[in-house]
């Protein structure tokens, strides 16, 4: 079709660029026929400027006004015509008011990158020393936004099917021990492709991998003498590009494309993504930090301000991102449904969430907006939605997210009673009664069911599985903050020896609590979480805030997975037992009662004695039994699965619950058996000589099957 | 049973040769029979990477299924045109070297190898299935 | 163990070591580099695999390669095999046209 | 950026010398187009080119697509391994077959279409 309006009707000052009024939506830079369509929102500035440049050049080659009759609104939008759209970098400077304390703080001096860049320069190389006297530090570039998808399609699995991998892009591949072409990028996950499948899991959800500066605060290590960085790279620069220092082809610009095959790739494999999103706060910092964009473009609109124009700090970084704001909410909504349509990310996990909750004061509010509009959304109606329900500024919402049915949760009481009840605290038969079965405490007054809880006893903040196990206390000195840095509730016990240990007996400990701590998770009610590198027990040196640690005490060391072959075949196995067993993935909470007529309840608690579970104040003990014929409220057919779990420091016997009679008890694991007896493949379960007891080991677990 | 699916490039054969070998190491297959298992599964997959797709290429999907103390069996399938390498002309092994052509080994080898190789088209994909047993 | 293979050319001796693996993915460069044999007229190829710890039949047809390159009055050495290696071999009726042998005297 | 037309056992051969991306990639196309016919069997060869772009990718895969729904097909030569390795990671390399060399190339070709009747 001809259209009428692809010809120039204004040139530029200085004659060099064609140019017309633009299209105010969609925001940011868009190949349009014959040219680039710019477009950006500033309510209070009074003037904006387009700046471009060719790529790395140190000065623009072109500043473009807008001229007053482009702007509808309070935007200004313009189609620049004839650009070399592969080789511009493009920014803008804003006029307007310098009034910090009515919150704004125009520069015009300053060249800022688009809010809604689809693709950012500057840091193109991981760790490549940028140069600071450069003018426009992070770039904005012009994306082609086509990708050949073929038939892929975001995967739906229902989350309570889901086994999460939670990795660091960088961290999962970047040891020399990885083996891969590509390490520490995208392309080396996809090269670990085959290994992920042999683990078995079903999503992975990647650490912040949106543009982030790794340099931002570096300094070196008074300890170590290493250089800092932001490793783990919670600070955004930008929101709609990915981190391009994470991909192999980030030095081309293909970054882009180099995501969208690997999320290709992973989705062909039967895995789905979820990104970790941080929209609580920027990397611009607060009063002193740097002009990367939103702060220089409209700061009233972007930030939480005080009443006399500083920035509120509920994220801990330094500012605060005015996420209820109706401009910030549109771009955040713009920015997830953009990583939904054209990445075809499965789901989001949201970096300190109870921030997106806070009105433009920081007042917590009991219907927060945004997060009802990403809850009913139509382009995020099939996302993962799954909320870090707290904030550094004191709201802790576990159990209490503004949820509208759509919302899971990081469950933080979770891991914390699990960890608990498994280093041996009295007691705690209760609170994981409500663990086990997808914490209906929590999440049962709201019917949330069992999918709210995102189940995890590691995740990236905090201990590593093994450390959890070998360490009783933090270990941070490295990143030189006298140790002062990181979380001090870390409910681990470190097996008699604090940090490696050459006794075998401690050893063998740590390997048992390890296993005791996967096979609780995996046969928990609710969407299991494992950390990278877990699995294989990865240490990270008792650190338990490796924020700033782009070396070996975050990366993960492949040659332990030779050394501690052992467990990672018992998380593979239980891996495989949680996919085989409809049972252990319910949707809804239980009811307590048998409604199918089998003859047992859909869950029941044993003890030592069956049919009495142990409540009191000294227990460390616990047994339950899942009914296969109650398997996702009925509707699926599942053998009989009890798992009975002895945090003592002896054994127990534990009196095994009479089955049908043409039934009988198979035992699938055994935390106290030596290896390979300590686990069985899916359908090659022993059967037990002893159908009546079992005598579980010191702090052991055991998983029986009847069939 | 495990599976991993892969674009028809030569770069991902060590990647599906692998996958299948841990598997193979696993069931504690000796070294001569590992040989096999690696002889039989290159030359398949490479024959369906040069050949199946002419035009652009497609995926191959691998499946293993473990029998413990058994079998290892492995399913190869492809997209490409329907092609059954099983009816393939035996090369002329007692030919003088010099007039040997070229080409046609790799399965005769695989059949000599497996206990069992299978081919069957279902639908639009072919689907090889090689079986190896574990020695008593 | 590293994939490697080097060809050396002494008088109208070709010499040639393999090491590692020789498959579908490092065949195609070992046959590249097989063409300097062509048109030498070479009394004898020794292919010496005491370190070759795998072959499939893209490492065969490199070989057969090598052969019909260098004509018929060139005689194959095949030196220090594998058990392994030997099997894929004789298998594909290669044997029959190679001196197999455990040691390569000059 | 260079393109010449050579010959080569009746398939279309198309040398590309030096870089392609978006500031040739429409002079490429314009030049490239007009080859685009039933059933053609077309070889890229990337032997002298040193450089491909995003946009350049594209372009190669907007002729593999056109080329295919004419019922023929592309294939590449002397891809560099700069070329290689993004085209692997972006994923591009899948839409692709690639050779090291033409009579490769041509081989090829001739057993596909063998093996098709």
């Amino acid at each position: 079709m001809l259209r009428v309006d692809l010809h120039p009707t204004h040139v530029s000052k200085c004659g060099r660029y064609k140019l017309r009024p633009g299209k105010p939506l969609p925001f940011g830079a868009t190949i349009v026929p014959g040219g680039v369509n710019f477009s950006i929102y500033s309510h209070a500035a009074t003037s904006c400027e387009l700046v471009l440049f060719e790529k790395h050049a140190p000065e623009p080659c072109a500043n473009i006004s807008f001229p007053e009759e482009f702007r509808i609104g309070n935007v200004f939008s313009m189609v620049v015509f004839d650009l070399d759209y592969e080789n511009i970098e493009y920014g803008f400077r804003m006029d307007g008011p310098w009034n910090p304390q009515e919150g704004h703080r125009f520069d015009k001096s300053k060249i800022l990158m688009d809010p809604y860049a689809k693709v950012i320069s500057g840091r193109d190389v991981w760790g490549a020393q940028p140069d600071w006297k450069d003018i426009f530090q992070h770039r904005s570039r012009i994306c082609f936004d086509d990708f050949d998808w073929e038939d892929d399609h975001p995967l739906e699995v229902p989350v309570e099917d889901l086994i999460i991998y939670e990795m660091h892009v960088r961290g999962f591949s970047r040891h020399a021990s990885s083996g891969v072409k590509h390490p520490g990028t995208f392309a080396g996950i996809m090269e670990k492709l085959p290994y992920l499948k042999k683990l078995g899991v079903s999503c992975v959800e990647l650490m912040p991998i949106h543009e982030f500066d790794e340099f931002e605060n570096s300094r070196v290590s008074p300890v170590t003498g290493k250089l800092l960085m932001n490793y783990w790279g919670y600070s955004n620069v930008g929101f709609f590009a990915p981190r391009a220092g994470f991909a192999a082809t980030g030095k081309f610009g293909m970054q882009v494309d180099e995501v969208k095959n690997l999320v290709k790739q992973l989705h062909k494999n039967g895995i789905e993504v979820i990104l970790d999103v941080v929209f609580n706060h920027t990397a611009e910092g607060n009063e002193r930090g740097p002009y990367i964009s939103y702060r220089g473009i409209d700061n009233k609109t972007y930030y939480i301000l005080t009443p006399d124009g500083y920035y509120f700090n509920f994220s801990g970084c330094g500012n605060t991102l005015n996420c209820n704001n109706p401009i910030v909410r549109n771009m955040i909504l713009d920015c997830l449904r953009y990583w939904a349509a054209d990445y075809h990310v499965d789901g989001f996990r949201f970096d300190l969430a109870s921030i997106l909750g806070r009105d433009q004061n920081g007042a917590p509010m009991s219907s927060p907006p945004l997060l009802e509009s990403l809850a009913f959304d139509p382009v995020l109606g099939k996302c993962k939605l799954i909320a870090e329900a707290w904030d550094a500024g004191g709201l802790y919402q576990v159990g209490s997210f503004p949820a509208w049915g759509r919302w899971a949760e990081w469950n933080g009481k979770y891991r914390d009673d699990l960890r608990k009840f498994l280093k041996g605290e009295a007691g705690m038969a209760g609170a994981m009664a409500q663990r086990l079965q997808g914490s209906p405490d929590l999440y049962g007054w709201e019917r949330r069911g069992s999918t709210a809880s995102v189940n995890f006893i590691t995740c990236h903040d905090g201990f590593t599985l093994m450390d959890m196990v070998s360490y009783n206390g933090k270990h941070n000195e490295a990143n030189g903050e006298n140790n002062s840095d990181g979380s001090n509730d870390n409910y681990s016990w470190n097996c008699g020896w604090e940090g490696d240990s050459t006794d075998p007996n401690v050893n063998k400990l740590r390997r048992k609590q390890m296993k005791n701590a996967v096979a609780m998770l995996l046969v928990s009610q609710g969407t299991p979480m494992i950390l990278a590198g877990d699995e294989f027990g990865n240490t990270q040196f008792g650190n338990n805030n490796a924020y700033c640690q782009d070396n070996e005490i975050s990366w993960v060391d492949w040659s332990l997975l030779n050394s501690n072959k052992e467990i990672f075949e018992f998380f593979r196995k239980m891996i495989a037992f949680r996919r085989a067993h409809p049972v252990l993935r319910s949707s809804g909470h239980f009811q307590n009662r048998d409604y199918m007529g089998s003859g047992f309840a859909d869950i029941t608690w044993h003890g030592t004695k069956a049919w009495n579970a142990d409540w009191s104040g000294e227990a460390q003990t616990l047994a339950f039994m899942l009914c296969g014929k109650h398997a996702k409220g009925g509707k699926a057919q599942d053998n009989n699965i009890y798992v009975a779990m002895n945090m003592h420091w002896e054994m127990r016997g534990f009196e095994l619950p009479k089955l049908p009679k043409s039934q009988a008890w198979y035992v699938f694991a055994n935390t106290d058996a030596r290896a390979p007896q300590d686990i069985w493949e899916v359908g090659e379960e022993k059967k037990l000589e002893n159908q009546s007891e079992f005598l579980v080991g010191s702090r052991s677990v055991v998983v029986l099957i009847g069939k | 049973m495990s599976q991993l699916t892969l674009p028809a490039k030569l770069e991902n054969l060590d990647s599906m040769i692998k996958f299948i070998m841990d598997e193979a190491d696993a069931l504690g297959f000796d070294k001569k029979n590992k040989f096999h298992i690696r002889l039989s599964a290159e030359e398949i997959l490479v024959n369906i990477i040069n050949y199946a797709y002419p035009k652009n290429t497609g995926d191959i999907r691998i499946t293993l299924n473990p029998k413990e103390k058994e079998s290892l069996e492995i399913e190869i399938v492809d997209w490409g045109f329907a092609f059954n390498p099983l009816l393939r002309e035996e090369p002329k092994t007692c030919l003088p070297l010099e007039e040997r052509e070229i080409g046609g080994l790799g399965v005769f080898l695989t059949r000599k190898v497996m206990d069992d190789v299978r081919y069957r088209r279902d639908g639009d994909c072919n689907i090889m299935t090689l079986t190896k047993k574990i020695a008593p | 163990m590293e994939s490697k293979y080097s060809v050396n050319i002494q008088g109208d001796v070709a010499k040639i070591e393999l090491s590692g693996r020789l498959d579908a993915v490092n065949a195609p460069a070992f046959q590249e580099e097989l063409k300097k044999l062509s048109g030498s007229s070479l009394k004898s190829i020794v292919f010496f695999a005491k370190d070759l710890e795998y072959i499939s039949s893209a490492g065969l047809r490199a070989i057969i390669f090598a052969k019909q390159k260098c004509g018929v009055q060139s005689q194959v050495y095949l030196v220090g095999a594998t058990e392994a290696v030997l099997g894929v071999i004789k298998m594909s009726g290669l044997d029959t046209f190679m001196h197999i042998q455990d040691t390569y005297g000059e | 950026m260079e393109i010449k037309n050579t010959a080569g056992e009746g398939h279309i051969v198309i040398e590309i010398v030096g870089s392609l991306d978006s500031t040739n990639v429409s002079q490429a196309e314009e030049k490239i187009i007009p080859f685009i016919t039933d059933k053609a069997c077309m070889v890229l060869d990337m032997g002298k080119c040193n450089y491909v772009s995003s946009a350049g990718l594209r372009l190669l895969l907007m002729i593999a697509k056109q080329l295919a729904a004419k019922g023929g097909w592309l294939s590449l030569v002397g891809v560099c391994d700069d070329v290689k390795d993004v085209m692997e990671m972006t994923g591009f390399s899948c839409f692709f077959k690639t050779y090291n060399t033409l009579p490769e190339a041509f081989e090829a070709l001739k057993k596909g279409g063998m093996a098709k009747c």
